[in-house]
């Protein structure tokens, strides 16, 4: 637990997003914003896209933010990172700074503002370089107006725009793989993680992706217990499904150098995982066991691909998690199977939804 | 609306000074439960202060310290993340 | 107020003659512009520029449609009747070429410079205006040409073409 | 205290500008390129790679994104400069809206360009008029020694505490952009001391008072914040006149939100933006020589309009021609509805023209006709008779 103990640390009554929010009860990405925010060791500027976390934690003229912050528009999240770090390199170099000391420049998007609209801007800024943290809080919909689909949309999910029916099993497009595609931008760093259980996981890669001597990405399943149809009391254990059904694989990319950071013990079904949710509960309608077959498949075909590019075998272990500086070995022996012990606490707390 | 402040006593830009602003109290969205501990259970693991999304959970340090009933929202995680289970959701008002 | 037009396949170096010529002419003391015509042609397509003085400050921006003196860089782009359009009664259309065109001065350029046909034009259209003075000319292209260009080249282009004029040595 | 003048350069406008903001030294740059503006930003970026100017330069991936970065950068604490044209303008206008609002001091190279379609990349002003109410001031440079003049301005105006918004000095796409002309500048020192030190007053990087900038409003603010920001560059005319009158100090170069020319005895004016004001200068000055009492306005600072000025200076005239650089499909041209408006109740007589959309030239003897009020509502358009509801023949 010596983690969460600095984590709480750094928070010192002071955490980086306050109470006095309009989020909904339960919503998922306090605790992401948190964690990530609270494993940075130095002063953070935060940056906002539109969606969710913008509107509720700025209704004028309140703040839910501790930390400086500024919000543009939907799509230009990494844009306005980029002039924030530029200010930033600008100033410092001429002596202009307010104080002296060193920032971290942390950007925040749903998926809308990173998988569709903020792309192109995403792109940009990981390309030039820029010296910044961008989090994508995943919560795989368009949740702010409404749950809409969007590019991370998963296959088979029901939203507002992909409604099941009588001729409809949800959305039949795969969502975009948006990790590799950060990855394809050979920048530092670039991490797949989670909120819930795996908190010592993705606050593992946050402390990493803020010392990244360039530009992070980290990638961070987020639960909506509105949009995905869910007690908002069962979001740990299923965002926790996702990883243990390998549909959300935990991994980094680390100077290019792919690594699992978690490896399930034992593999869960697709199904067990989709039933938790109301979003596809059509899928198990009969004439949809095609398609929760294909989702199988799928799910299948990506971890054997993951794995071969962490050069890993099926039953091999993953490598044990280097708390401090940036690991560049190739693989460290295996060890035992799960990797986190505080996760593993955690995990036992939180049972799976029938 | 006779509260609010006028066009000419607004910061340019609409810019929010953090030590100026007000912290609205989301307690009233509770809808009849509140979250009450077992301090003699409580392990100080801190798993309710992280997944908190109201961020109503009191430190001491590192020590458990209590809810912000002010801001706790009732949505029941703190009570389903404590592994000792000296959280649980009780009658708001008692 | 003169009005000069130069015709020439984009790459050839008739913007940098037309500001040469507005440049010398401004050290001398004229008001003065210099523009080119842009479309979306590239290297080697047909294209215009244009150079304007005058005693007075200049301050109309509209393009020229009656120049008084049309220079062509390349014979090639002489027969077209765009490159005697407009051209004012008593004006002069100046011509690189190593042989004669009817109504038209024919500057063998090509001979004297084939490298700088640009500056050898510019020199002769400077001879045949009377201004601005073949130093100011030089000294206008060194400050503006000097790091891309050896002066003595520079030199040896402007006066070759001032020169040919000057002594009447057209193409023949 | 007006110093020796340099002696004159050759210069386009935009190189002009790309001077003046070597000589500002702005601390963050984010460029796209864009026909006609890209001379400005490939001049600055020529001067970093020199040496001689010490911002940061990013090459951003679209005109949103370096909007959007300027804002961030500007709001951050940082002295913040871009340039764009046309399409780029129309594609940030999202953000010239947001920049406006959050307040951000940004200066803005505009080469005015047509918007598409069809495609042209040549001078028109409907990229500003796209943006006109976006709250972004919007100063117009008759040639490149304005350019580059209110270029210098423009960082002071922008900054002002009473003013903060974005400050777009346009020029003529081509016309000025490309066209060279002698051009006299200050030296490096002098723009540096004009200009000053940046200051804003809630910069984020200030740690020791965490701010949130760009929140939500509703029904409740919105309303508010908006009559704030207008109220904002409704002042920064005055603000204008007085950093202008110290500009004029410097250089002897005076500059107003409109410049009167032979209005005192005018009987006939004419309205208009940009290089356009130059050749009907011209033709004022031609048309006097014959006896006719003719004059201009010309308008300096389009956002903020100087409604007040242009009643003034034309309610005494008997008729008043506007020229639009731009045309509003559907509706009347803006800068002559802005006149009529100006002008309501007043005696002159009012014309609206549009011309040169897409480059169309316009020359002295179009000029000539619009004063004797012969030339047709579209000027210089082929085949028209001169009625605004003739089809446009095949």
């Amino acid at each position: 637990m010596s983690r969460l103990k600095t984590l709480a640390r750094r928070d010192a009554g002071m955490p980086p997003l306050r109470g006095g929010h309009s989020l909904c009860q339960g919503c998922g990405i306090p605790m992401v914003v948190r964690t990530v925010l609270n494993s940075i060791e130095t002063p953070v500027v935060v940056i906002s896209a539109t969606g969710c976390l913008e509107v509720a934690t700025t209704r004028y003229p309140t703040t839910a933010w501790n930390v400086p912050w500024l919000h543009v528009a939907f799509e230009n999240a990494a844009a306005a990172a980029s002039g924030v770090e530029s200010a930033y390199r600008a100033l410092r170099r001429r002596g202009g700074l307010p104080q002296e000391d060193e920032l971290t420049i942390v950007a925040f998007a749903g998926d809308g503002g990173t998988y569709d609209i903020g792309l192109q801007a995403l792109s940009g800024a990981l390309e030039r370089g820029h010296r910044f943290v961008f989090v994508c809080y995943d919560n795989q919909a368009y949740m702010n107006t409404g749950i809409q689909r969007s590019g991370a949309t998963p296959f088979g999910a029901a939203t507002t725009t992909t409604p099941a029916g009588a001729a409809s099993l949800g959305k039949l497009q795969q969502r975009k793989d948006m990790t590799a595609i950060a990855a394809a931008h050979h920048v530092p760093y670039v991490a797949q993680a989670a909120a819930g259980p795996h908190w010592q996981d993705l606050s593992m890669k946050a402390a990493r992706a803020a010392k990244a001597d360039g530009p992070a990405f980290l990638n961070v399943l987020a639960d909506c217990p509105l949009g995905w149809g869910h007690e908002a009391r069962l979001s740990p254990s299923i965002v926790n499904g996702a990883v243990e059904s390998r549909v959300w694989p935990l991994y980094e990319v680390d100077e290019g150098r792919y690594r699992l950071t978690y490896r399930p013990t034992q593999t869960m079904p697709v199904a067990d995982w989709l039933r938790t949710q109301k979003r596809f509960e059509h899928l198990f309608r009969p004439e949809a066991a095609e398609l929760l077959e294909e989702i199988q498949h799928h799910v299948d075909k990506d971890w054997t691909a993951l794995l071969a590019r962490c050069a890993m075998e099926e039953g091999d272990a993953p490598p044990a998690v280097d708390q401090g500086v940036r690991r560049r070995s190739v693989n460290a022996p295996a060890s035992s199977a799960a990797p986190v012990s505080a996760s593993t606490t955690a995990t036992s707390t939180a049972t799976l939804a029938p | 609306m006779g509260s609010l402040t006028g066009w000419r006593g607004l910061a340019p830009g609409g810019v929010v000074v953090r030590d100026e602003a007000e912290q609205p109290h989301t307690g009233g969205w509770r809808t009849g439960l509140r979250p009450a501990v077992d301090l003699e259970l409580c392990v100080d693991c801190l798993l309710c202060w992280l997944y908190c999304p109201d961020s109503a959970v009191r430190l001491d340090g590192t020590a458990f310290a209590g809810f912000d009933l002010d801001y706790c929202k009732g949505c029941e995680l703190c009570a389903a993340v404590c592994p000792t289970s000296a959280i649980e959701m009780v009658p708001d008002g008692d | 107020m003169k009005e000069i037009r130069w015709h020439a396949r984009a790459g050839q170096g008739a913007k940098t003659a037309s500001q040469l010529l507005a440049l010398a002419l401004l050290r001398e003391g004229k008001s003065v512009q210099a523009f080119p015509e842009y479309g979306p042609e590239r290297r080697g397509s047909p294209m215009r520029a244009y150079t304007r003085y005058d005693e007075a400050p200049i301050r109309r921006h509209d393009s020229i449609e009656e120049p008084d003196a049309v220079v062509v860089l390349e014979s090639s782009l002489a027969h077209g009747p765009d490159v005697r359009a407009g051209l004012r009664p008593g004006g002069f259309l100046l011509v690189s070429s190593e042989q004669p065109l009817p109504g038209a001065l024919c500057v063998p350029a090509v001979r004297i410079a084939p490298d700088s046909v640009n500056l050898v034009m510019l020199g002769a259209l400077a001879a045949k205006l009377g201004e601005p003075q073949l130093d100011g000319l030089l000294a206008a292209a060194v400050e503006l040409l000097g790091r891309k260009a050896d002066a003595d080249a520079i030199r040896a282009a402007l006066a070759g073409g001032y020169a040919a004029v000057k002594e009447e040595r057209w193409a023949a | 205290m007006a110093t020796e003048l340099a002696p004159a350069q050759l210069l386009t406008g935009g190189e002009a500008v790309a001077e003046a903001m070597c000589q500002i030294d702005p601390d963050v740059v984010p460029i796209y390129p864009i026909t006609p503006q890209t001379p400005i930003i490939q001049g600055f970026a020529k001067a970093v790679a020199d040496g001689r100017a010490h911002g940061e330069l990013i090459d951003v991936e679209s005109e949103h994104s370096a909007m959007s970065a300027s804002i961030a950068s500007a709001l951050a604490g940082a002295r913040t400069m871009t340039a764009t044209s046309s399409q780029g303008l129309a594609l940030m206008a999202e953000v010239v809206y947001i920049a406006a609002s959050m307040r951000a001091p940004v200066v803005m190279a505009l080469g005015n360009r047509a918007l598409s379609g069809p495609i042209n990349i040549h001078c028109d002003h409907s990229d500003s008029m796209l943006i006109r109410d976006s709250g972004a001031i919007q100063l117009f440079a008759e040639n490149a020694q304005e350019a580059y003049d209110l270029t210098v301005i423009a960082p002071r105006l922008a900054e002002h505490p009473d003013v903060l918004l974005p400050v777009l000095v346009c020029q003529d796409g081509f016309t000025i952009t490309h066209s060279a002309e002698p051009v006299t500048l200050l030296d490096d020192a002098e723009v540096r001391e004009f200009v000053g030190e940046y200051r804003i007053p809630y910069p984020l990087l200030d740690l020791s008072r965490a701010t949130t900038q760009g929140p939500f409003a509703m029904p409740d603010y919105y309303y508010e914040l908006r009559r704030q920001q207008a109220a904002a560059i409704e002042g920064a005319l005055g603000v204008f006149e007085e950093i202008a009158a110290e500009f004029a100090e410097v250089t002897g170069r005076r500059y107003g939100s409109v410049e009167p020319y032979h209005l005192d005895d005018a009987e006939r004016a004419l309205v208009c933006l940009g290089s356009t004001a130059g050749t009907a200068k011209d033709v004022v000055d031609e048309l006097r020589a014959e006896g006719e009492h003719v004059g201009l306005l010309k308008i300096t600072s389009f956002r903020p309009l100087p409604a007040e000025k242009i009643h003034d200076l034309l309610r005494t005239t008997d008729a008043v021609a506007v020229l639009d650089r731009a045309d509003s499909p559907g509706g009347e041209p803006p800068l002559y509805a802005e006149v009529a408006v100006a002008l309501s109740g007043e005696a002159p007589e009012l014309r609206t023209y549009v011309y040169g959309l897409g480059g169309r030239d316009l020359h002295p003897e179009d000029l000539r006709q619009v004063f004797a009020g012969t030339a047709p509502h579209y000027v210089g358009l082929r085949n028209d008779v001169g009625l605004r509801s003739e089809p446009c023949p095949a």
